[in-house]
């Protein structure tokens, strides 16, 4: 069927549509938008369901030998594409009521992004990959600016020019790539690496790591994200967070174990980057007043425990990871939506400004702290599950010391995000009037952190969809014969 | 089989959605209801769970684990008795919580399952404790969680330790990883020089919070020193423990910091009879836990009543109370007793078990001096709170639940002092000890009588008067370096783009060449 | 001092870039053969180039119209609604009649560019950016105004998106037909004869799709820019 | 080939010391078009072969003995693309930036950090 490239097309089409459409109706705009979300997340279970009983590949132009472009859905890809729908489609709806800014453009540019999140996740072509890449990167660049504050402006400005390096970059790897292997299939690529010379292996391998890293903030790389953060709207803040700067790391991912193949060095050079990582930003974080900034500097922790996951090579350990890329999104954007509604009802954007909204709105603010000890690591919620099993794989693989960092990372990230709990429940130095907020605004941050506990007590149900993703990575001749048929 | 401890965190929900009357009977019944759950459990093992590639035993039941989870279903249901009338949405739903966390935590029979639950009690009771009508409780909650998470952090780490050596999680006494499982146990325990989170907490807490506080988190700690740590002997910490924190109590006069300093005095018993690792000093260690959950919550609820009927918690300003409180006072001096170790009060049964398991002269001769201590705290405690002559404004009476708590635990209190068999029975085991020959009864008194001698001479030294406090507490500079490496940090962060570039591509630089090399 | 840290990693940088280009090696370039020797019979298109973006990687091309629709609606919003004054002097008679009369035929040359963009060099893209240029020049001489009246912005950012959409849907004959999306060659689509303008099955009309999107773009692009506040 | 590549990476080079050196945001994204053009350089470079033809047929016949790469042209055209867009995008926000912060210079441009 041709459902998997519907996952890209049909966001595409829908942005390039809703334009025309508001000529015709301007009420109609949101009801495609909510349609055409439904309409994707509907796809994106049926296609998941699907890949987890075996992978799907997709040839583009019925070009099956690996003459065109590919979609390849594996167990990785699925996880990441499911995420990818949850999140925007909680996302879209949220947006539907916080949104008042150039909402037609938002709208595009959301569903754009969306796409080039859902190709980036899927394809199974390097060029192609870059294509995605940047699509995502200039719709964010764009929705970072489109609230049209100074911030945003200055936000933006500083993620164009750190993007478009790190785009050069990638760029300049994939065509050292083609040159060395003659080709730009995932598989074949693969398959004609290992012949390349030594010195341009590692400098595709460098190109690739600082390529993306900056997209994925390894720490001394990671200076624009809070900035960032800051002027944008906190509905792209939840997607940025949770599924584009994920993308890269999906991508880098992918690209390292299909190319170069977890080596002992590879590996020592992300579990200890991983661990500088989340020290650094967690440090960082606690020295912040602004409550985006903060975030931002967690969800850059947060990659530090993904790497050093990924970095272990082993399959506990990318079990490990992929898991708390899923919880990841799922607990930050949560935190992102509530800091939305807190800034929309209130105001609210430094951690005083939260003083007392705990007792006004209480169901928001539990939403919150539920997410906020989620991402401490704390039981009975998720991202203790996954911190857990990050440990346990490091502690196997013997990298001691970096086992023994990830509990100190959790009681930093205790030591932040308790001032931000602290403030919700403190009394407020003033009467505090809050705006209503509509159901739109609260039903996707309940559905997320409720997510957040009931993946933390049966953690079960995203572990199935995760126990094949180690097949395809560690092996990548299961990934090179998925593509070629055999 | 199920968990008792799960009723009441099920029991929690259902509390956080209704209202008035039906919750406060809700709460009632659902204590009385974990009670009798507990006090039916078969010992056994059951309710085994597949969790990620682990095997959870969520029901293991044994002599010792049934004796501390009746006291805590016990003094779980006294506690909501006596906070019934005061308490909001807030204190039901988390008390039901802190209490359902600790009471599984007690019968579950795999270190993973004691973890979680372990860090459910810290996070239960850090909310318990933050209160925003007492905005003080921000900076010492907030202390209290970096803390009991610092013990979290380093039970799990051990517990991985353990994990990877002998490859299973069974909750049993451990042998690899003790140093992080004696840092865990510590916390949680408030051994001297860790216990700074008790007395600044347990004080500034509203009242009725603080006996629910006072009962759980610390007699957790000693469970987890009795199931964890058999195979460490420390007797002689244990000791100094208890002539420590004694000392500190009689330096107060916030009544509830003494009682604060007083748990970690008594926890000292605990530790040296469970250190010692004799039968009879485990047993007595454990025992003591149960009557010390009884007599110290009791004395939480005494100089919470008199909290709340004047408005006043330092013994500066107490006094006179015997006549207006006569109730309260008859609890108090119950309280007192028991824990001075007087014959015919629980306090002494433990003790005296205790007392004979240890064989070691150093130790016994520690007690007796901690013993002296208490007395000697609890005298003043007393007098000055109740019996000394002024007036004091009483302006509220207590309400007749709080008394039926009070009077509850009182019961209870007397019931085992006058039959010390209770004890032995719900543990069922014999401890051959003849609890009232004269020559115990004798050496029992001691510390009693020589703390009224020096009562009597140094009654002026004694009496409460203002002196400045101060919490000497090396913890903070380890947040104070922190925080300065962030400023540094974030300083080098100034905003400016070009320098951005100039990180990234020094770090191109840097790994490139480095690959190279 | 800065300097001379910038300078000291920009040698660096670059000499490791030149050691890396010196030891390039080359590879069994088969997918490149396969395109030149099998391209033009497959595709039916002489373009090579065209037949790769058009019909073996149109999914890329897209990707890359997705890009300018991203770009051109990012600007039409980040630069303000009411137009201004343009930034240069105006420019004398001969020059606005000159640009008068270049206009039909830089349209005709736009035009032959898209449709021909399958046999000869071009495509939509070059074609797209040389329609582009008429409206560019039109506003250059006479001024955003009338640039704006001529050819209203609505009308540009409805042929944008009708180009975008245009090309999505074109992708979904291949579906229709029984194939994959952007099936063309491997389609039952009667490719027609190699080197006639009516050949290549979809690839003319998404060549002339992507021309519609990129003048459309790039002139929106362009009169945004230029106004000012 | 070899001097080819020697202007690559000046080019590449002269982009980078570009954007570290000049403070002048105009300035920041030539240093960017410049790097860019070194890497279409690149591709062409690399798709080129010694006496090869560009890849367009005759409509008759293989009349070609030898045609360059088409593959790094049709990729070196999205990369274009893609990168005209960012630099337009660069350039608009520059326009913005400017309106609302009167100046051009990144130095003065840095009230978020921390």
């Amino acid at each position: 069927m041709d459902t998997p490239v519907l996952l890209v097309v049909l966001p595409l089409l829908t942005a390039f549509s809703l334009g025309i459409i508001k000529t015709f109706s301007k009420k109609l705009v949101k009801a495609v938008t909510v349609i055409s979300a439904t309409v994707h997340l509907a796809l994106i279970i049926s296609v998941v369901r699907e890949a987890m009983q075996s992978p799907i590949v997709y040839h583009l132009g019925d070009w099956d030998n690996l003459l065109g472009i590919s979609l390849v859905i594996d167990s990785f890809s699925a996880m990441m594409a499911l995420l990818v729908g949850v999140l925007s489609y909680g996302v879209i709806i949220y947006s539907l009521v916080y949104v008042d800014f150039h909402e037609l453009k938002y709208y595009v540019l959301s569903f754009l992004l969306i796409a080039g999140v859902m190709g980036m996740s899927l394809t199974g072509d390097l060029f192609n990959l870059y294509v995605f890449f940047e699509i995502v990167s200039i719709t964010s660049y764009a929705l970072v600016a489109i609230k049209e504050e100074e911030a945003s402006f200055e936000g933006a400005f500083k993620y164009l020019v750190m993007g478009m390096l790190s785009g050069t970059f990638v760029l300049l790897a994939i065509i050292l790539t083609y040159q060395v292997t003659g080709a730009l299939n995932f598989a074949q690529v693969a398959a004609n690496f290992g012949d390349a010379p030594m010195l341009v292996r590692q400098t595709i391998f460098v190109f690739f790591l600082i390529g993306f890293g900056t997209k994925f903030c390894l720490v001394p790389l990671h200076a624009w994200l809070p900035d960032v953060y800051c002027g944008a709207p906190a509905s792209f803040n939840a997607l940025s967070s949770g599924i584009v700067i994920k993308a890269s790391l999906y991508a880098f991912i992918r690209i390292v174990f299909l190319l170069f193949g977890m080596t002992a060095g590879i590996g020592q050079i992300l579990i200890y980057w991983g661990v500088i990582t989340f020290l650094v930003a967690h440090t960082l974080a606690y020295q912040q007043e602004s409550l985006k900034r903060l975030l931002g500097y967690s969800s850059i922790a947060q990659i530090g425990y993904i790497l050093l996951a990924i970095g272990l090579g082993t399959e506990s350990g990318i079990i490990a990871g992929s898991y708390h890329i899923f919880n990841d999104g799922l607990m930050k954007a949560t935190l992102f939506l509530g800091v939305g509604i807190f800034s929309y009802a209130v105001g609210a954007s430094k951690i005083d400004d939260l003083r007392g909204l705990g007792f006004s709105m209480p169901k928001i603010s539990f939403a919150f702290v539920i997410a906020t000890l989620a991402i401490i690591g704390l039981p009975p919620f998720n991202g203790f599950i996954s911190k857990w099993l990050i440990l346990q794989a490091a502690w196997e693989t013997e990298y001691i010391v970096a086992a023994f960092f990830i509990p100190v990372g959790s009681l930093l990230s205790l030591a932040y995000y308790l001032k931000v709990i602290k403030a919700l429940y403190s009394r407020p130095e003033r009467e505090i009037e809050v705006k209503p907020i509509d159901w739109k605004l609260r039903v996707p941050t309940y559905v997320l952190s409720a997510a957040c506990l009931v993946m933390g007590i049966i953690p079960g149900l995203s572990l199935a969809l995760i126990e094949n993703i180690p097949k395809f990575l560690l092996d990548s001749s299961n990934y090179i014969n998925l593509l070629l048929g055999r | 089989m199920v968990n008792p401890g799960l009723i009441y965190l099920l029991g929690a929900v259902f509390l956080y959605f209704t209202k008035g009357k039906l919750r406060q009977f809700l709460a009632v019944a659902i204590s009385v209801v974990g009670l009798l759950w507990v006090y039916n459990l078969p010992v056994g093992e059951g309710m085994k769970v597949a969790f990620l590639d682990l095997d959870l035993i969520l029901v293991s039941v044994t002599d010792m684990s049934r004796l501390t989870g009746i006291v805590f279903a016990f003094f779980g249901l006294c506690a909501v008795l006596y906070a019934l009338l005061f308490a909001e949405r807030k204190f039901y739903v988390l008390s039901h919580i802190y209490i359902g966390s600790s009471i599984t935590l007690v019968f579950v029979g795999d270190l993973f399952s004691f973890y979680f639950f372990w860090e459910l009690m810290t996070i239960s009771s850090y909310f318990l404790i933050f209160d925003r009508t007492k905005p003080i409780t921000e900076q010492t909650s907030y202390y209290y969680f970096i803390m009991h998470l610092v013990g979290g952090v380093s039970l799990l780490w051990g517990i991985l330790l353990n994990y990877s050596v002998t490859g299973s999680i069974a909750l049993t006494t451990i042998e690899h990883g003790l140093p992080f499982f004696i840092v865990a146990v510590g916390i949680k325990l408030a051994f001297i020089g860790v216990h700074t989170w008790l007395p600044k907490n347990y004080s500034n807490v509203p009242f009725y919070t603080s006996v629910v506080l006072s009962a759980f988190t610390t007699k957790a700690g000693v469970y987890a020193l009795y199931r964890l740590l058999g195979a460490v002997s420390l007797g002689y910490a244990g000791t100094i423990s208890a002539i420590v924190g004694v000392i500190f109590a009689l330096k107060q006069t916030e009544a509830r910091r003494l009682l604060s300093y007083h748990i970690i005095s008594q926890i000292g018993y605990m530790i040296a009879g469970i250190g010692v690792g004799t039968t009879l000093g485990v047993a007595g260690g454990m025992f003591h836990l149960f009557n010390h959950i009884l007599y110290k919550g009791l004395l939480f609820m005494v100089i919470g009543v008199v909290i709340y009927a004047t408005g006043k918690g330092d013994l500066i300003d107490l006094g006179g109370l015997s006549k207006k409180l006569p109730f309260t006072t008859f609890c108090g001096v119950v309280a007192s007793l028991a824990i001075a170790g007087a014959p015919f009060f629980n306090g002494y049964v433990s003790k005296l078990v205790i007392k004979s398991g240890l064989e070691d002269p150093v130790l016994q001769w520690g007690l007796y001096i901690a013993g002296i201590g208490t007395a000697l705290s609890f005298m003043k405690f007393m007098y000055f709170g109740f019996f000394r002559e002024r007036e004091v404004e009483v302006e509220r009476k207590p309400t007749m639940i709080m008394k039926l708590g009070m009077g509850l635990v009182a019961g209870v209190i007397i019931l085992i002092g006058l039959v010390p068999g209770v004890l032995e029975s719900i543990a069922n085991l014999e401890t051959g000890v003849d609890y009232f020959s004269l020559a115990y009864l004798w050496e029992s008194s001691q510390p009693i009588l020589i703390a009224a001698v020096i009562f009597k001479l140094a009654h002026d030294i004694i009496e409460p008067h203002e002196h400045d406090e101060v919490d000497r507490d090396i913890y903070p500079f380890v947040g104070y370096g922190v925080n300065y490496v962030g400023g540094v940090l974030s300083k080098v962060q100034n905003g400016d783009v070009s320098r951005y570039i100039l990180w990234l591509l020094t770090t191109l630089a840097v790994v490139w060449v480095s690959f190279l090399a | 001092m800065r300097k001379f840290a910038s300078l000291i990693i920009v040698v660096l940088l670059s000499g490791l870039l030149l050691m890396t280009f010196l030891s390039l090696s080359t590879a069994d370039y088969d997918l490149s053969e396969h395109y030149i020797n099998h391209g033009a019979e497959e595709t039916k298109a002489l373009n090579l180039v065209t037949a790769i973006l058009f019909d073996y990687r149109a999914f890329d091309t897209l990707g890359e119209a997705t890009v300018v629709f991203a770009v051109a609606s990012t600007i039409a919003f980040l630069v303000p609604k009411r137009t201004a004054s343009m930034i240069s002097a105006r420019f004398s008679i001969i020059m606005q009649q000159t640009t008068s009369l270049l206009i039909p035929f830089l349209f005709m040359i736009g035009a032959y560019i898209i449709a021909y963009g399958h046999i000869s060099p071009g495509g939509g893209f070059a074609g797209g950016v040389i329609l582009a240029v008429i409206t560019i020049l039109i506003t250059v001489t006479f001024g955003i105004r009338y640039s704006d009246r001529q050819v209203r912005p609505e009308i540009k950012s409805f042929m944008e998106s009708f180009g975008a959409m245009g090309f999505v849907l074109l992708g979904f004959i291949g579906i229709v037909l029984g194939g994959n999306f952007l099936a063309n060659a491997n389609s039952t689509l009667d490719l027609g004869v190699k080197g006639e303008l009516i050949s290549s099955g979809i690839i003319p009309h998404i060549n002339l799709m992507t021309g519609l999107k990129v003048a459309a773009g790039l002139s929106i692009m362009f009169n945004s820019l230029i106004k000012e506040e | 080939m070899e001097q080819t590549f020697l202007a690559i990476a000046v080019l590449f080079g002269l982009g980078l010391y570009i954007i570290l050196t000049h403070q002048n945001l105009i300035k920041i994204a030539m240093g960017i078009g410049v790097m860019e053009s070194a890497i279409i350089l690149l591709f062409i470079i690399l798709s080129y072969r010694p006496g090869g033809t560009a890849p367009i047929l005759d409509a008759d016949a293989q009349a070609y003995d030898l045609i360059v790469d088409p593959i790094p042209q049709a990729l070196s055209l999205t990369a274009i693309v893609i990168g005209a867009g960012t630099t337009a995008l660069m350039l608009a926000l520059i326009i913005k930036i400017y309106n609302r912060y009167n100046t051009l210079y990144i130095d003065e441009i840095k009230k978020l950090k921390g």
